[in-house]
């Protein structure tokens, strides 16, 4: 469920989109089955926002006067229906007409009654009947008006099968903070800013449950700063925000990767530069993820790719950070963020937990902080432990920790620094592939609109075409193996990512030869890609590459 | 609260690290440094639990030359840094230190919330009134008129009041010193570690290299008023505010605040929090049972 | 000139090497023809700063005892000679070491004695005759010493030709600033930070002349934020920081790119990651200069090349910020921003000074401010002109620049914000491109790397091999046809950089094919690129390259 | 200075733009940007000579709702930008405003030098406790014990004191208003921008969505204390202080502080040093000379 706003703070219009399938939800969904308009102008308000084509069906309030055959919509959908939601919402009282509209749908799809009831009950039953009641009645008469005027076409869905075990609800925020406390996160120091801010208010009730501490920060600069303190002390610590809280970030990520404390920084993406359109998803902090801080300075860079995976790559965030002794930035995007998604049960006893390397007592008996085995890892002792105490800082250093001035002991730091990422070349489990390893054609994609193009690649599919998919939860660095694999048959082929610039193809052209045949099909933020387009793309695609055969 | 059991044999060197300082002959801070060591070794807390925070800046270089835990971080980020680890374990003594540019210009956005706050931490600034490792540019506590490298035909701007500010900020302890006293220095860094909550210590530090010539110690040693001997009523916080108005004119040394009932520090809420939650504790194997659906 | 510092603030070791030539100097060089070693301990210090190799002259204290055979050097210099300098210069007084040694280089060199005794004096002079005459009796004893103890190698350099117009001396700094204020200048808001603060001083002298403003701010945050303000307000504005800085003004650069105000932001890079090296040059923060911004942002970067050059590319990135409304950012380097250089004097009546595009009377009738030709420029008001009113701001917004959450239009300001780039896709000249244009080897680097690659090529061509060289000032965006150009003859080659990544190696890749080829040759900071090393890597490819054309 | 000329014939509705305000119905910046209007009205300064300043939140909204040359910038980063402007064309009348946690809490660390510095600014905090736009966190200036959204079992924290805290910081000019008191908030926004200097007006400004329901308008109207039916003297800088500490008990509404002998400001010494320099300006096509060695 994606719900969006207008520019109003309170009052105002507003949309509600709601996906339902028996199958795996991979998106919000693009093109709409059935729209609902309570009133035109409030519904063009939310333009590209909720499309619609030659096969939705379309609701909408008999008293806006609009003759069928002349609605306000650039496409003339498969059916539309007037219904006097108002008129019918009346008796019930002034906030029934969401009701009606529920019973509507029930009445002409079949979805579930009982579980639309139980809903119903559930929401309003705490405020009593005199609440409840008239809500019901209310769906009840939007479901006699849709049995007494049957659709043209027919929509009705048949029940979905029995579950065993329920799925759980919940949407990216909720699922990355409860991650996080999963990996044994114990400190939270960060600053508000929407859409990230959910992940701060789920922490700041629970974090201490687990013994751990909370900080909202005067900025994000503090948050942090708190983070780094806190890791430093030997905590696992996370912060999160959004693109403007990131961009003031970037001198203190900076120094966690020289003083290599581990810290989890997540930044759910919203609509940029600047302050930008901070209510709606898009992709386009990639490259400043990579490559925003000053200096020689790297950091592993992980995106979600759903709600429910989620849970597992925040996991996976915590153990880099951890291992590596590095901050790690967490990409999730608005749509992924603050979707409410339906989604199976996860088994957390096969996610593994790391934590950092502690030194051994003989380590601490001449310890040098910095010293590094042949993988660049070396041993972070903690205040409080004896023998352990050193130096942590921004200046380059030698093993001890002493501060520099040497450009060969900086030139062996950079390479210890660089040298513990190596083994991330081996992760082939971070990034996902899918479908034929030998098609010829090949889909790339991250965060949420990996779910749009899975979809798009099952369409295609579907329509004959040999196409496998490629999604990294580990985006940078770039493995460039698994990619090499990948082109070696797709010499033709998208990149599909929500920003302008085409992030994600500028990233890997840097690092491995992305053939010619593949284009970025990168489009900005507010409005959502829909799978239907990127599988039109990719039919054309097919076809031009068959034509490059015979060439 | 910070421990005061004092194992009398600690010895002040015990606190110094083999770190040769990089500052001039002369500069203030080999004062604060000593006489920090002194007050460590007055309070006995061993080394290795002591975390010791500065930004950057001649002044921010102390931690390195110290056997505590420290953190030589980044210009202005001290405080957050700080309070971070004092939150992740309040056990630990934790201090902060740094110059005034450091303190007041780009950090000075840390400094009153890291106050309301009121964790248990202690922080040094050394005021110089000068840039000192960026070589003598203006410093937010340059007196108004003073000739710099970035103020040559001298500045335009009234300077920053460090005492006056942090008692605006409700700080519940506040003290200024001078290398020039050192005795006066090292009490008054140990009372201000002692003290239950957020304390502040402004220390004349002079530079000796970019300095304002009649700010040095010699200087300091005749023009210092013990706040003591003015019969200043640190309990009083308007008289001290009042007093403050001073800074810059007058040398007050002394504490010139001290909350007479220090409020319950942040560190020791977030433990009672803890104890207080930790029966709500889910499994973590269980954790997902929060997006169950009823 | 080049000046090196210990880490000590006062006192402690220092060392400074100059270098000399009748022709153009290229870099600061890289192996010494003459080491002086006052003693070995702080020679030794520098480490790879001062190297030496089998044809250095190296004159050392003969108090430290060293036999020449038995120097602390890895290298076995050309000649080594013990010269008792305490002993000669102990009549003359504690400081005139550095005399004796002066007169030791004039001795053995023929270095104009002339000039050496007239920069004594000016140096000296108004210290009275106390002070100079001891001075130069110690310089004069040094010469005596020489013409007592000739070489084993002859070193006498012919003198240099009289020149009609004196040479200029200055730093990159000094330089820099003196641009902006050639450029019109009138505000600069910044906060001091290493190597970049002589701008700074400079311009809190001088900008007051021009009727402008400065302003030594809180923080860089503050310092950006006054000079968007002023440049809000109409003034042409600058910036100056390092890494630290740099990365601290993240936010604000977003700001202004969204908001289409200009703006020059000025980095001289530093050793990093975080604090790193202050006083160190380094090229690693290139990336950063394009992509730190959170959300689609575009700004161009451009990188001074030599301390004379500074003058033109400050100019020029004023002109392209005026121009394209834009934040720019300008790269220099500790090594060009802190070299004192002895340079051309600059024709400035050949350099344009462009302002930006204000509105017509009959535009502020009805005053757009976004509103965009097909350049994607439209014409900036400022405050104080009548009908101009109009609000700035780092929302996404629409033509009149109204806060908007639309998809449509956010993506039509996008379209706006980087189309207006486009004209710098013609912008060739500020590619220089040297040598023969069909040469099978090239050689690409930048900023103060430059000058290296310039002498390197210089001794790979007179070594018969052939080279092309292309030097970007002009970086980012990337000029894509010059690349396509200069690789389409250039199959193989070096590009050259001091970071330990390859940053530029890497952006290049991002949009144009690098040929397989061309090899990245990257080196972290602190130590100095030398000229003779990359020669023969050259040699090395051509070889390889050669071999390959019969494969 | 700004200029006092008072054409007679300005109308508020002259600086009121066509936009629409998101806020919702019933925000108290209804009230400010009435007040506001009504205020530059009476001092009659043609829109296109005023610069209007914010960051970002709710309140910072508010340039776009007039017709000045307006600048919503970015969180935190107002009063930076309204310096620049201010230095760039002294001869604009420039106001920065913006909430709480705007001015307080990520732009806290600008406000001592914005104040230090004394521009000819007039800056208006819409203080309603709570991080509005982002939808009802914890503000700096939240009491303590408040619950919100990011702080569920109460806030352990002591809030910033506006008053006491801008006072510390030697502003020379510090009000306190509410739309409560439309009138009352009217004179003294006319005053603040008449003030040769920076001045501060913090405005009670309720936040009905997410504020506190004992903070909100009707609320106001009846707990509001005059300062000037006190009896306190807004010369009284000391009682300007002790008075401030009852913020978030009391609602003081008028002049806390007003210097009554303005130093010179800022942009006055920006002028004057512009003009003693002047006669030394170089030839821009001979400004290379300054390379030239002797
Ligand atoms: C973000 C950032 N900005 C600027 C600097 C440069 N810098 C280093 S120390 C310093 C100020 C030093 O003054 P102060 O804090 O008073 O310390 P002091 O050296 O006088 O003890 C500055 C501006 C930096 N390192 N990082
Ligand atoms: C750098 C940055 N951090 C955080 C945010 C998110 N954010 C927007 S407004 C705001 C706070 C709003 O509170 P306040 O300043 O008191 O204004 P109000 O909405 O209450 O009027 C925050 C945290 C942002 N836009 N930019
Ligand atoms: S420059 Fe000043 S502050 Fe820095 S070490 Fe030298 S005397 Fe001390
Ligand atoms: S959320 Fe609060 S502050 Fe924001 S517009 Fe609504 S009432 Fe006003
Ligand atoms: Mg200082
Ligand atoms: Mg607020």
């Amino acid at each position: 469920m994606t719900k969006s706003f207008g520019s109003q703070i309170r009052g105002g219009e507003s949309s509600c989109r709601v996906r339902l399938s028996t199958s795996k939800v991979l998106s919000a969904g693009g093109v709409l089955n059935i729209a609902i308009a309570l009133n035109w102008e409030d519904y063009n308000k939310f333009g590209a926002e909720l499309p619609i084509d030659e096969e939705t069906l379309v609701i909408y309030e008999a008293a806006s006067q609009t003759p069928p055959d002349a609605l306000p919509l650039a496409v003339k959908p498969g059916e539309a229906i007037a219904v006097p939601i108002a008129e019918i919402a009346r008796p019930f009282g002034d906030k029934s007409k969401n009701m009606v509209v529920l019973g509507l749908i029930a009445g002409w799809t079949g979805i579930a009654r009982e579980a639309l009831l139980h809903g119903i009950e559930k929401k309003l039953g705490r405020k009593g009947p005199a609440v409840l009641e008239p809500a019901r009645q209310a769906f009840f008469a939007g479901e006699s008006f849709a049995r007494e005027h049957p659709l043209a076409v027919d929509r009705t869905l048949s029940p979905a099968p029995q579950r065993e075990t329920p799925l759980l609800l919940g949407d990216g925020n909720e699922v990355c903070a409860a991650a996080a406390l999963f990996a044994g996160c114990q400190f939270f120091g960060g600053y508000p800013i929407t859409p990230s801010s959910e992940i701060m208010h789920l922490l700041s009730r629970e974090i201490w449950k687990f013994g751990g501490g909370f900080l909202q920060a005067e900025d994000e600069i503090a948050g942090i700063g708190s983070a780094i303190g806190a890791s430093f002390a030997g905590k696992k610590a996370m912060t999160a925000t959004s693109g403007p809280g990131m961009s003031l970030k970037t001198e203190m990520i900076g120094l966690a990767t020289i003083a290599e404390l581990p810290l989890v920084i997540v930044n759910v993406q919203r609509g940029g530069p600047a302050t930008g359109i901070p209510t709606k998803s898009e992709q386009a902090d990639l490259l400043q993820a990579c490559f925003s801080s000053h200096g020689d300075a790297m950091r592993p860079v992980l995106a979600v790719t759903s709600v429910a995976d989620t849970f597992a790559t925040t996991v996976e965030a915590f153990n880099i950070a951890e291992h590596f002794q590095t901050p790690v930035v967490l990409l999730s995007d608005q749509e992924i963020a603050q979707r409410k998604e339906a989604f199976e049960p996860i088994d957390t006893s096969r996610i593994p937990v790391i934590d950092r390397l502690r030194p051994t007592p003989e380590q601490l008996d001449n310890y040098h902080r910095f010293a590094a085995g042949a993988d660049g890892i070396s041993p972070i002792s903690q205040p409080g432990t004896p023998g352990g105490n050193y130096l942590a800082s921004g200046i380059e250093h030698n093993e001890e920790g002493a501060p520099t001035q040497s450009g060969v002991v900086h030139e062996r730091m950079l390479q210890k620094r660089f040298r513990k990422f190596d083994a991330l070349q081996r992760r082939r489990d971070l990034i996902e592939i899918e479908g034929d390893l030998d098609a010829p054609i090949g889909v790339i994609a991250w965060g949420s609109v990996a779910g749009v193009c899975r979809e798009a690649v099952a369409i295609a599919r579907e329509n004959g075409l040999p196409v496998k998919l490629l999604v990294p939860r580990l985006i940078y660095p770039v493995i460039e193996k698994v990619y090499e694999e990948f082109f070696a048959s797709a010499r033709h082929g998208l990149v599909v990512e929500q920003s302008f610039q085409g992030q994600l193809y500028r990233l890997l052209r840097m690092y491995v030869n992305v053939p010619d045949g593949f284009i970025s099909l990168a489009r900005p933020g507010a409005n959502p890609l829909i799978a239907s387009q990127i599988a039109r793309k990719l039919e054309q695609i097919a076809s031009k590459s068959l034509q490059s055969l015979y060439v | 609260m910070k421990s005061v059991e004092i194992p009398t044999s600690t010895q002040p060197a015990v606190y110094k690290s083999n770190l040769k300082p990089i500052w001039c002959p002369g500069c203030g801070d080999y004062g604060v440094l000593s006489a920090l060591c002194k007050a460590l070794a007055n309070i006995g807390r061993p080394p290795h639990e002591i975390a010791f925070v500065s930004g950057i800046g001649c002044s921010s270089r102390i931690p390195g030359y110290t056997t505590a835990y420290g953190f030589n971080s980044v210009h202005g980020r001290a405080l957050p840094i700080a309070q971070g680890i004092k939150i992740a374990n309040p056990d630990l003594l934790v201090i902060a230190a740094g110059g005034d540019g450091d303190g007041f210009s780009i950090g000075g956005g840390h400094l009153p919330h890291a106050i309301r706050r009121n964790l248990d931490i202690t922080y040094i600034v050394m005021d110089n009134q000068v840039y000192g490792l960026t070589k003598g540019q203006l410093s937010p506590t340059s007196p108004c008129g003073a000739k710099t490298v970035t103020s040559v035909y001298g500045s335009m701007e009234a300077p920053v009041n460090p005492l006056a500010t942090v008692l605006g900020y409700g700080c519940g302890f506040v003290a200024q010193g001078t290398p020039a006293d050192l005795p006066g220095l090292i009490a008054l860094i140990e009372e201000a570690i002692r003290y239950p909550g957020f304390a502040f210590v402004n220390v004349q530090s002079p530079c000796v290299t970019f300095g304002s010539p009649d700010w040095q110690l010699p200087q300091h040693k005749k023009t210092l008023k013990k706040l003591i001997e003015l019969g200043h009523d640190p309990a009083n916080r308007l008289a001290a505010f009042d007093l403050a108005q001073q800074y810059g004119e007058e040398l007050h040394v002394g504490v010139l605040y001290r909350n007479p009932n220090p409020p319950v520090t942040y560190d020791q809420l977030v433990r009672q929090r803890q104890a207080e939650l930790a029966g709500n504790t889910v499994q973590k194997d269980r954790i997902l049972e929060m997006f169950k659906v009823a």
